[in-house]
């Protein structure tokens, strides 16, 4: 059967990633994508955990595999919240990232 | 060739979030996106967790991508505003060595795990069959973790009630979203035509099947509200007003379902959220059904948005 | 026999593999947007067709062939529906646009 | 056979990989949405292969739901690009 060492390398190269961007990247839409991969990269580690603990007759542990599904059903709201929050703040103010304005009308650096 | 197959699929993986991430426009990156929940549906089917893969196949590379997709097309311009608002170089640094850090003792802690690891999947399947259902993945949603799934089930409705709050007051109990024409010929139309009742099959399909093989409310529910969303972006039906009562109450069928079922433990068995035995299968069917409905209507209002237009 | 069968699927089932391989190189070599469509969907359908035509052998049971089928179909009624909408919005002739 | 089998799924995954590179790279909004579309087609082939190599329950319901789903985002893209453009 298949082995999860690329998937644990994967996972945790993820959650990096999605760190890194969500701290790194201005535009709001770029950090809810950021934030996605983050979470995405949780839910792989949850998958290993799930492969690694198959047994009885199940291809992956079904406990983490219930709570992997709850979560992406959540990381949905949270993602479709999120969008909406930022057109709605692009509708406001005519601004796309959340840094605060300075004296001359752009964020600071 | 099986260890080749993952060794590929984790690199795409990770190239379709590097993209993702690094993408020179907004669109480019939500099309990197879509593809990365393309390709980790696949992992997770490579994990074994095929459950998950339909779940992430049905939410994270359809869902998500339309919600993403419809947004970056509204969100406009702004790209001196982003080079100003980004962080330097130092900034820059010191993030990727803190994520660095992060991804290097995550994946260290990972491999470290305990060979062969604790789990707890001979427990679940051992005891599937007291609540009637084959598939141990349903058994623990609705049995083991079922207070997880009630809260859940609860968390849509107020992710749909606190998007609805972002409109403006004199917009309350509008309809949601934009309005699109509705198409007479071409390939829309005729998409439409067919694809509606193929999907409306599927998706009933998937939630039936979850109780004994991978599939299941949330999935079956999330292919349903995509097929409501092509019925309305192909004008055939407008989004209803949110101050309608039929929307309200489909939205909070499920839930309610789920919590007079928890009830019903307290008095018939041993307590909340125990299935009485003998009645587990029929009572855990009427949730399942009530949670179907419950999780398209959340998920496809999720997607029409707050209110635009008065009713 | 059966082997025979899919011996014959897996011929098919390697010819659309090629066919994807065939968009592949399409989508790298053709110099514009709707060459490039045109590349992709015709590669695409046809290779994924093969495969599960190639597939069919190995279906344990009817449903899992009808399902083959299914996927197939579902495949080039949307893919055929994008590549429409796609084609019209490059060359600016989209209904109402 | 079920070698042969995962060998044609590593190589429809290799080549649509390869593919996706080139068409996100743009320079049209169209070549990136054929990227997603690309692979969906390919992903689909690739859970079908698998099926086929070791069956497991649901892969094929899984393929269907790409199949079915696999168009949406594209199709949502260009509708609500026409309604934001439309005066």
């Amino acid at each position: 059967m298949s082995a999860v060492l690329p998937y644990s390398i994967a996972a945790a190269a993820l959650v990096a990633l999605g760190l890194f961007g969500l701290v790194v990247q201005a535009a709001v839409l770029r950090k809810i994508l950021a934030f996605n991969l983050l979470g995405g990269g949780v839910f792989l580690l949850f998958g290993v955990v799930a492969r690694r603990g198959a047994g009885a007759g199940a291809t992956a542990d079904p406990v983490p595999q219930a709570i992997v599904i709850t979560g992406l059903v959540v990381a949905f709201a949270a993602t479709a919240l999120a969008v909406v929050l930022a057109l709605r703040m692009h509708q406001i103010t005519g601004a796309a990232t959340i840094a605060e304005a300075a004296e001359d009308g752009f964020p600071d650096k | 060739m099986g260890g080749l197959v993952d060794w590929l699929l984790a690199a795409l993986v990770l190239g379709a979030a590097a993209w993702t991430l690094a993408a020179p426009t907004g669109f480019a990156a939500v099309v990197g996106f879509v593809g990365f929940g393309l390709l980790v549906t696949l992992a997770w089917v490579r994990l074994g967790a095929v459950d998950v893969a339909l779940t992430e196949a049905a939410i994270g590379a359809g869902a998500t991508g339309v919600i993403l997709l419809m947004a970056v097309v509204r969100l406009r311009g702004g790209a001196e505003e982003v080079s100003a608002a980004t962080p330097g170089r130092a900034v820059m640094v010191a993030a990727g060595l803190l994520a660095g850090g992060v991804g290097l003792a995550l994946a260290l802690a990972v491999l470290a795990l305990p060979d062969p690891a604790p789990g707890l999947a001979a427990a679940a399947m051992a005891r599937r069959g007291e609540l009637g259902l084959g598939n141990p993945v349903a058994a623990v949603l609705m049995g083991y973790r079922g207070l997880d799934t009630l809260l859940e089930s609860v968390v849509l409705v107020f992710a749909v009630l606190a998007v609805w709050s972002m409109a403006p007051d004199r917009r309350w109990g509008g309809i949601p979203g934009p309005r699109f024409p509705r198409q007479e010929a071409g390939p829309l139309a005729l998409l439409a035509r067919l694809l509606l009742p193929i999907g409306l099959v599927i998706g009933i399909h998937v939630a039936w099947v979850g109780a004994e093989a991978p599939g299941g409310k949330f999935q079956g529910g999330t292919i349903l509200a995509a097929m409501w969303v092509l019925a309305w972006v192909a004008g055939l039906v407008q989004p209803p007003a949110i101050a309608s009562q039929a929307v309200r109450l489909a939205l909070v069928a499920g839930p309610l379902a789920f919590l007079l079922a928890g009830f019903a433990g307290m008095a018939l068995g041993e307590g909340f959220l125990a299935w009485p035995p003998g009645l587990a299968k029929p009572m855990i069917l009427l949730v399942e059904a009530a949670m179907t409905l419950s999780v398209a209507a959340a998920l496809a209002l999720l997607v029409a948005g707050p209110p635009e237009r008065a009713a | 026999m059966i082997g025979a069968l899919q011996g014959l699927g897996l011929l098919a089932a390697a010819a659309g593999a090629g066919f994807f391989l065939a968009g592949t190189v399409g989508l790298i070599r053709f110099p514009d947007t709707t060459s490039r469509l045109h590349a992709l969907t015709k590669a695409d359908n046809l290779g994924l067709g093969l495969v599960v035509l190639g597939l069919l052998p190995f279906a344990g049971s009817l449903g899992a062939a009808l399902k083959l089928l299914l996927v197939w179909g579902l495949v080039l009624l949307a893919g055929g529906t994008v590549a429409q909408m796609i084609a019209a919005r490059v060359r600016g002739t989209e209904p109402g646009a | 056979m079920a070698e042969i089998l995962l060998l044609l799924a590593i190589f429809i995954l290799a080549s649509a990989g390869i593919g996706l590179w080139r068409v996100l790279r743009g320079p049209e909004r169209a070549d990136r949405l054929m990227a997603a579309q690309l692979l969906s087609t390919g992903a689909i082939a690739v859970l079908l292969l698998l099926d086929a190599a070791a069956p497991q329950a649901g892969l094929l319901d899984t393929a269907l739901v790409l199949a079915l789903l696999g168009a949406f985002a594209s199709i949502a893209f260009v509708l609500a690009a026409r309604q934001v453009e439309r005066p």
